[in-house]
């Protein structure tokens, strides 16, 4: 209890935070070759057949790869013939590939990836885009047939799927083998290490086939708070980070910060989940869709990053302009719900039957721009009677089809099939099968065209069905679409080499030329 | 310190740990269905039906819940937490990487906190009437109703933001190896304002129990009769040590809260950071081996205090308030 | 009236019990004024909450001789006066316990019986701690004598007291005895005072009683060489 | 030896003693007495230099030469440490609870007159042998030790230092009447060896047994003086007989 | 006196903040959800005094409903625990033997794990609204009053005055509340305005990390976690003021506690 000695010890404990201080100036001198990613989540697992993220563009490569117009291109496929009858496919593959243990990439493995996808033991979120597969055979080592049961022009599309090593689970369950933590694949980079909670590190992957990366680390920094992320793009501790639009203001203003303001197709919509009987009646689903001012949204929410939505091809080529909107008509709405039998009461809510006009959007906390649209929106719904709260909870603690409505977000810039027939298609409903249906939505008629667009083998005639399928959906809704976002990426001002193109869900894709990036100062 | 005292410690500490997980496991599943998805977690919908299957025969799920608390309790004692319902990866290992961190921020935190709050605190005591004296009480209060994530808002916004010489946030830098000097800039935010909030509060608690020792009886018997100033400020020290030490043990507990906090704020990746997530995902195997590792930190935080207690105090050496 | 004996009383458990009381024997009469004389730690105090059925009796018996509830006719007072208190009553609530079940004007009595301890009016809606400590133990006199006991056990109740106030509490306890004909236990450390007070007296040293001496002649004659060198 | 002109004590205003002045004579045993409220612990502590804070003291003390209340703070800590010694009425609480007997008993002691451990301990065991403590007690905390142990190993501190005055606050009146005999003998025994003695008591037995010459206190002032035989015998002041009256 | 006008002071300044939330309704400007995308991030100044949030809602609207939905929750999570913490420590205390020991082994158990782990638990399975929190933060807030309220009862359950009334024949539930109860208050009374300060203290924290009254309603501790993004680019004012407020709320709080535990030592101990 020497006084003396207290000092002394005080004393020596600021020594050591001088010392840590000191050692923070010396800290930038030595400049990594590797680029931080800020990660909005961490991954379950890394199998790109049972979760989808995006490490999978840089661990992974398929047969196909989509180009910087989001058209597919032969990547591991050296090339391929098609069969008159536009259902037998021949596959040669590039001999010169090698997964990440050095084991060579053969067809018995791009046989075993699209069985093991239509394994239901597995239950792929990605079975649906294989079900027109009749047979698989392998012809020779580099060579594999593929044959359909009814021509299906997206295949190639779907042939982009990543490659998994056979050799990899051997005598092992998919959906707990050790791959899903330690992958290997065949992209420009290999696992190196998963610091659980922290961090996910990718080394280069020295005989990789295509382009070779100049950047020696690709490390994915799992930050779900958005406003984290902003704030370690601006103090220099990660390099890329997916921003929130009302942040893209202030980081402009740093100087070693890039903004790149990015075309997606990726639009947020409320789904309805039909389990709940207040979306039976379709003019419901439309008076809710009418009674959402999008212009604002758009211009306070977005902060102008972003356009009003209304159909889920809107960003692409077989898009409708003139199907119904739902530009932001209260008094339309009002007329709907009235003509529904749901009548305004004293208190300024809606009743039918005692019941009254009240429902929940639940919404994914972590996703700022999510949790203010259900807000705004639930509020504006009050202007038609109806009590509308907002759950915002954590991604994991969701289970979308138990809510009356979420706010989702999708979009696909690939082939109109690709996010359209897994979302709206009444098979792949996710309470009865493995697709993304989650709301249960069911259309006779939607059912038809998604089917018609993606069997069909002619161009003209795939526009029209999938014209016809966006005039049906906007009929009777799925969901109240809301609005494109933009990605909008802060970029280290030193990083080349960055190619744009119109990106889906989230921003995902960002990275996908990531090997031919390369630092300028390091 | 006898063999007796210890296993008694040591018995209370096991009961302290018994309660607390008989506690937690029936406010986690005595909610109507959550047994099932409390072990599932947020991969209910990706398990086939083999693998519930195989959970809820593991679990015991379909059976009371006092049987599952025993097999629950079972595996535990036998060192196996389970299995956790989101990452699907052993409690025990999850845990284990986090462990460190924590340690390391209470430790440190503490540390300090100790120090500075000796230090004021003597220096206070020792001087009735001086400026420190009277202006601790006042910081004491004041520091202490900051909300400790509101003043680390302010920090993140000054040190890193704004000024740029402290990392925002994390337990250390990424694609460097920083090693010690990294960790440590890491540290400085969280752990800054953990003693800050925390430090007037123990400092005040020592100025008072100086206080009240200088002015006790056989400080005036000593004084009057010309007894060392030196030799006195030795034996208030000594005594008014001992209410510090139990203080600091009662508020050990709410302390440990408190880092909790800090820890998400900072995305220090500890225990506090681990639980706050898994109550978020309800991963409710995760959530009660990070319950029953901070009850077990915590326990042996009072051990360790009651251990020096016991050498402080001969009263209680003496077994005069044994107990 | 009360009669102790053979009465024994230990505390503890195991290697660590302590016998404080052994083979007890006294008694009091109707209307006696009896001391009980003892340092501290020779059991006096134990005694008292034995014989008022505060503690269960190990060995032996205390009997009273009384019809009804026992507490009517038996009351102590202790020594700490303040702590007898509850301290945020006042001095009228404390009076009025007693007489919970009593029928007629409380109030009327309460006043009537102030008068007699030496207190007044005023001091009804007093609270203890605005009561000086001659007052404090005045109330509690008067409180357990609201019940009109047959006997009052006071346990070293002017021990705290200064001289000059002892020694009027002591003339109102000589009154109380002589007007109410009401039989006192006088327990207490101070000989002087017991010798003054009582007309018969034990002394106890260590848990038990050595002497039992009465006064003659307005004094007390001991054999015992622990109550000679008490008395000297 | 010690003397007291118009001293008045007044606590935030309030006086607690009022233009008092007494005498004490050297080498004998002088009480101090009076009810609680008088005034005379508030005396003593004026006379150590130790009133609480928002006390102040006015008048003079006069001890050997220098008045008390003028000293600066060095000299008065030197006084108490050379020329008093001081006992309190709580002896259970007079000493640090915490710390071993040898090491306060040293500090009481030895320390005082600069002896070293070795002699101290010679010394103290055959002090306290004198007063039939066992040297035991040495190795033993306050907490282990009676009230009655602890205010007689004041006294074998004081038999060891040998002051000059004495200064005992109501140094009885916590203990039991046997042991409180004994304990005024040991008192004698010091006063014989020289040391001048202030008790101060509450109690007019103690003051019949062992004192000289008494001072009567009340309500903050001196009432009387004199030699114990006379004030007791022919009380000229009302309070003094009222006192003397309730005595039993 | 000096420490009775610093009392009168800290009184009235929370007494302020009470007045002004429990006002809320006259006093906001602007409807608390009003959302005006036209003027999201306004600075204080006219038309809306403390500004405008992301959504474009009134701050000062917000935030004294926030203070209303906070130190409501606090209020009656206390007076829950007061009432927990009363029987249970009553109990324990008063009945004593097996029974206390029992009831304090799980008692000191339930105090030595961060009361902030079982908010967690019980948030994980609840995702409580506002009742929810106020009923966790009440059921998880009681230990210290029951340990005051059992020692307050062992110590007075021995006292003279209480042996008093027994022999009195005073019915046992008279010696609890008049003489027990009673006399435990000021110790009571000492620990509730601190627990209360701790519950504010809960609620702000949880909410901050999202995992305490739900997003939609507004509490000082959801203002913080969305003025977490709002710092950054450059809207301090969202941030400061709940901020501030909960600041002067508790520090008012703990000013008070602080100030009666000092009278109710002095009053004891003099």
């Amino acid at each position: 209890m020497d006084k003396r000695k207290i000092l002394l010890v005080l004393i020596s404990m600021l020594l050591l935070v001088a010392v840590a201080g000191c050692g923070k100036k010396a800290a930038p001198a030595a400049k990594e070759n590797s680029l931080i990613y800020a990660s909005e989540s961490e991954f379950d697992g890394l199998n790109p057949i049972l979760e989808e993220t995006n490490v999978d563009a840089l661990l992974f490569r398929g047969l196909f790869r989509f180009d910087e117009n989001n058209e597919p291109k032969a990547d591991i496929a050296e090339s391929f013939d098609m069969s008159d009858d536009k259902l037998t496919y021949t596959f040669k593959l590039r001999e010169d590939i090698r997964f990440h243990d050095g084991e060579p990439l053969t067809a018995d493995d791009v046989i075993f990836t699209i069985e093991s996808v239509l394994d239901d033991k597995n239950a792929s979120f990605l079975k649906s885009d294989f079900l027109e597969v009749e047979s698989l055979k392998k012809i020779e080592d580099y060579k594999f047939e593929l044959k359909l049961k009814r021509p299906f022009t997206p295949i190639l599309d779907k042939l982009t799927l990543p490659i998994l090593p056979k050799h990899a689970f051997n005598g092992v369950e998919m959906r707990t083998a050790d791959f899903n933590s330690h992958p290997i694949g065949a992209g420009p980079y290999e696992f190196d290490r998963w610091d659980r909670g922290n961090s996910l590190t990718l080394k280069a992957y020295e005989h990789f086939h295509g382009t070779k990366p100049s950047i020696a680390k690709v490390i994915f920094k799992f930050i779900p708070d958005s406003n984290v992320r902003a704030l370690q793009l601006a103090s220099g501790e990660v390099d890329i980070a997916l921003l929130d639009p009302v942040q893209v203001g202030e980081l402009e203003k740093r100087n070693h910060v890039k903004i790149y303001n990015i075309d997606t197709a990726d639009y947020r919509g409320i789904l309805f989940n039909m389990q709940n009987d207040l979306w039976q009646d379709v003019r419901v689903r439309q008076a809710f869709s009418y009674a959402i001012d999008r212009v604002q949204i758009v211009k306070g929410i977005l902060k102008g990053f972003g356009e009003e939505a209304y159909s889920p091809l809107q960003k692409h080529a077989f898009h409708n302009e003139d199907i119904e909107t739902y530009s932001y008509d209260i008094e339309q709405a009002g007329k709907l719900l009235d003509e529904a039998g749901w009548k305004k009461a004293d208190d300024g809510f809606r009743y039918k039957d005692d019941r009254k006009l009240s429902f929940t959007i639940t919404t994914p906390a972590s996703d700022a721009v999510r949790v203010n649209m259900a807000n705004y929106v639930a509020e504006g719904y009050k202007s038609i009677g109806a009590d509308v709260n907002v759950a915002a909870l954590d991604w994991s603690a969701i289970t979308i089809e138990e809510t009356d409505a979420f706010m989702i977000g999708w979009g696909s810039p690939y082939d109109a099939d690709h996010h359209t027939y897994i979302l709206f298609h009444s098979d792949e409903s996710s309470l009865t099968g493995s697709g993304y249906n989650f709301g249960s939505y069911s259309n006779e008629k939607v059912d038809a065209l998604l089917e018609k667009g993606r069997l069909s083998m002619d161009e003209k005639e795939r526009q029209a069905s999938y014209m016809a399928f966006q005039e049906e959906l906007a009929n009777d809704p799925a969901f109240a679409f809301i609005a494109y976002v933009n990605a909008v990426y802060g970029i280290h001002g030193n990083i080349e080499g960055v190619k744009e193109r119109t990106l889906g869900h989230h921003g995902s894709g960002f990275l996908w030329n990531v090997e031919e990036w390369k630092w300028n100062d390091r | 310190m006898t063999v007796k005292w210890i296993g008694k410690r040591m018995m209370l500490g096991a009961l302290v740990l018994f309660i607390v997980s008989f506690l937690s496991f029936f406010i986690m599943h005595a909610s109507p269905g959550s047994s099932a998805t409390a072990y599932y977690g947020g991969n209910a919908q990706t398990l086939t039906t083999a693998e519930k299957e195989r959970i809820s025969e593991a679990f015991a799920l379909d059976r009371p819940l006092i049987v599952q608390y025993g097999a629950w309790l079972k595996q535990t004692v036998q060192g196996n937490l389970g299995v956790s319902a989101k990452e699907g990866r052993p409690v025990a290992s999850i845990l284990g990487e986090r462990l460190p961190n924590t340690l390391l921020l209470f430790g440190v935190s503490m540390f300090f906190i100790i120090i500075g709050s000796i230090w004021l605190g003597m220096t206070a005591g020792m001087r009735p009437g001086s400026l420190l004296d009277r202006g601790l009480s006042a910081f004491s209060i004041a520091s202490s109703s900051i909300p400790a994530f509101w003043l680390g808002i302010l920090f993140i916004y000054l040190f890193a933001v704004t000024l740029g010489v402290l990392p925002s946030s994390g337990t250390g830098s990424l694609g460097g190896d920083g090693g010690f000097v990294d960790k440590i800039k890491h540290l400085i935010m969280p752990a800054s304002v953990v003693v800050l909030t925390h430090v007037g509060l123990y400092a005040r608690f020592l100025q008072e129990s100086v206080k009240a020792e200088i002015g006790s009886y056989y400080v005036m018997a000593a004084r009057a009769n010309g007894v060392e100033e030196r030799e006195i400020r030795r034996g208030v020290l000594r005594n008014a040590f001992i209410p510090y030490l139990n203080y600091l043990g009662v508020t050990i507990p709410s302390f440990f809260g408190g880092s909790v906090i800090v820890e998400a704020l900072f995305a220090w990746s500890g225990l506090g950071q681990l639980l706050v997530k898994s109550v978020m995902v309800k991963d409710y195997p995760l959530l009660m081996g990070g319950i029953m590792l901070t009850g077990l930190i915590v326990v042996v935080s009072l051990f360790a205090i009651d251990v020096l207690m016991y050498t402080l105090d001969p009263k209680l050496r003496k077994g005069e308030l044994g107990g | 009236m009360l009669r102790v004996e053979h009465l024994s009383k230990s505390y503890g458990r195991g290697k660590r019990r302590k016998r404080i009381l052994h083979d007890i024997n006294l008694s009091v009469g109707d209307g006696e004024l009896v001391g009980i004389v003892g340092e501290s730690g020779s059991g006096k105090s134990t005694l008292a909450r034995l014989i008022m059925r505060l503690e269960s009796v190990d060995e032996g018996s205390v009997s009273f001789t009384a019809n009804g509830n026992f507490y009517a006719s038996c009351q102590i007072v202790f020594q700490n006066a303040s702590a007898a208190m509850n301290p945020s009553w006042t001095v009228r609530d404390i009076l009025k316990e007693p007489l919970r079940l009593m029928k007629g004007d409380r109030d009327a009595y309460i006043l009537m019986m102030l008068g007699r301890v030496g207190l007044e009016e005023k001091h009804l809606d007093r609270r203890p701690s605005e009561l000086s400590g001659g007052e404090r133990q005045r109330v509690n006199l008067l409180r357990s004598m609201l019940v009109e006991p047959k006997l009052l056990i006071c346990d070293e109740i002017v021990s705290n007291l200064d001289r000059l106030i002892q020694k009027e509490i002591v003339e109102l306890i000589q009154k109380m005895n002589r007007e109410m004909g009401m039989a006192i236990l006088f327990i207490s450390h101070d000989l002087k005072v017991v010798q003054h007070l009582c007309d018969r007296v034990y002394v106890m040293e260590g848990g038990g009683i050595v002497e039992e001496s009465v006064k003659r002649d307005g004094r007390f004659s001991f054999t015992h060489p622990y109550s000679l060198m008490l008395f000297e | 030896m010690l003397e007291a002109k118009g001293l008045s004590v007044k606590i935030n205003g309030i006086p607690v003693v009022t233009n008092s002045s007494f005498f004490i004579p050297e080498g004998k045993i002088t009480a101090m007495i009076g009810e609680s409220g008088s005034g005379k612990s508030m005396t003593v502590a004026a006379l150590l230099r130790m009133l609480p804070a928002g006390a102040l003291a006015s008048g003079e003390i006069r001890f050997m030469g220098t008045d008390l209340l003028k000293a600066t703070n060095e000299e008065m800590a030197v006084l108490r440490k050379k020329e008093f010694f001081t006992i309190f009425q709580d002896a259970l609480n007079s000493f640090n609870p915490s710390v071993k007997m040898d090491r306060q008993l040293y500090a009481f002691s030895a320390g005082r007159v600069g002896d070293d451990q070795e002699s101290f301990r010679k010394k103290m065991k055959a002090i306290l042998g004198k007063l039939s403590l066992s040297a035991e007690i040495l190795n033993q905390y306050p907490f282990e030790l009676s009230g009655g142990m602890l205010q007689r190993c004041m006294i074998a501190c004081a038999l060891y230092v040998k002051r000059a005055l004495l200064i005992a606050d109501e140094p009885t009146s916590a203990l039991d009447k046997v042991v409180q005999k004994e304990f005024l003998k040991w008192l004698r025994l010091l006063n014989e060896s020289g040391t001048t003695v202030l008790i101060i008591t509450h109690d007019l037995d103690v003051v019949a047994d062992v004192a000289d010459e008494m001072i009567v206190m009340r309500k903050g002032e001196i009432v009387e003086t004199g030699a114990v035989a006379d004030v007791l015998a022919r009380p000229t002041h009302e309070y003094t007989k009222r006192l003397l009256d309730s005595r039993f | 006196m000096k420490s009775r006008k610093k009392l009168v002071f800290w009184c009235s300044l929370l007494g302020l903040i009470l007045a002004m939330t429990m006002l809320s309704d006259l006093l906001a400007t602007q409807p608390v959800n009003e959302m005006d995308l036209d003027s999201v991030y306004s600075p204080p100044g006219e038309g809306h005094l403390l500004g405008t949030d992301h959504l474009g809602r009134d701050v000062f609207s917000r935030l004294l409903q926030g203070g209303k939905v906070t130190l409501a929750v606090a209020v009656l999570s206390v007076a829950l625990s007061f009432v927990i913490g009363v029987i249970y420590g009553g109990i324990s205390g008063y009945v004593g033997g097996w029974t206390d020991s029992v009831m304090m082994r799980i008692l000191e158990a339930l105090i030595s794990i961060p009361s902030l782990i079982f908010v967690l638990a019980f948030q994980a399975v609840m995702q409580g609204g506002m009742w929810g929190m106020t009923f966790i933060i009440g059921v998880t807030g009681w230990f210290t009053t029951a340990r005051i309220v059992r020692s307050e009862f062992i110590r007075l359950k021995d006292a003279d005055y209480v042996k008093m009334a027994k022999m009195f024949g005073t019915p046992v539930w008279r010696i609890l509340t008049g003489h027990l109860l009673r006399n435990s208050l000021p110790p009571l009374f000492v620990v509730t305005i601190f627990n209360l300060a701790g519950a504010v203290f809960i609620e702000v924290s949880l909410s901050f990390l999202g995992i305490g009254i739900p997003p939609s309603i507004p509490s000082w501790g959801n203002m913080l976690y969305n003025a977490q993004n709002d710092l950054l680019i450059g809207a301090w004012w969202i941030g400061v003021f709940p901020g501030l407020l909960i600041f002067l709320t508790i520090l008012s709080i703990n000013f008070i506690g602080e100030a009666l535990k000092n009278s109710g030592r002095r009053r004891f101990h003099a």
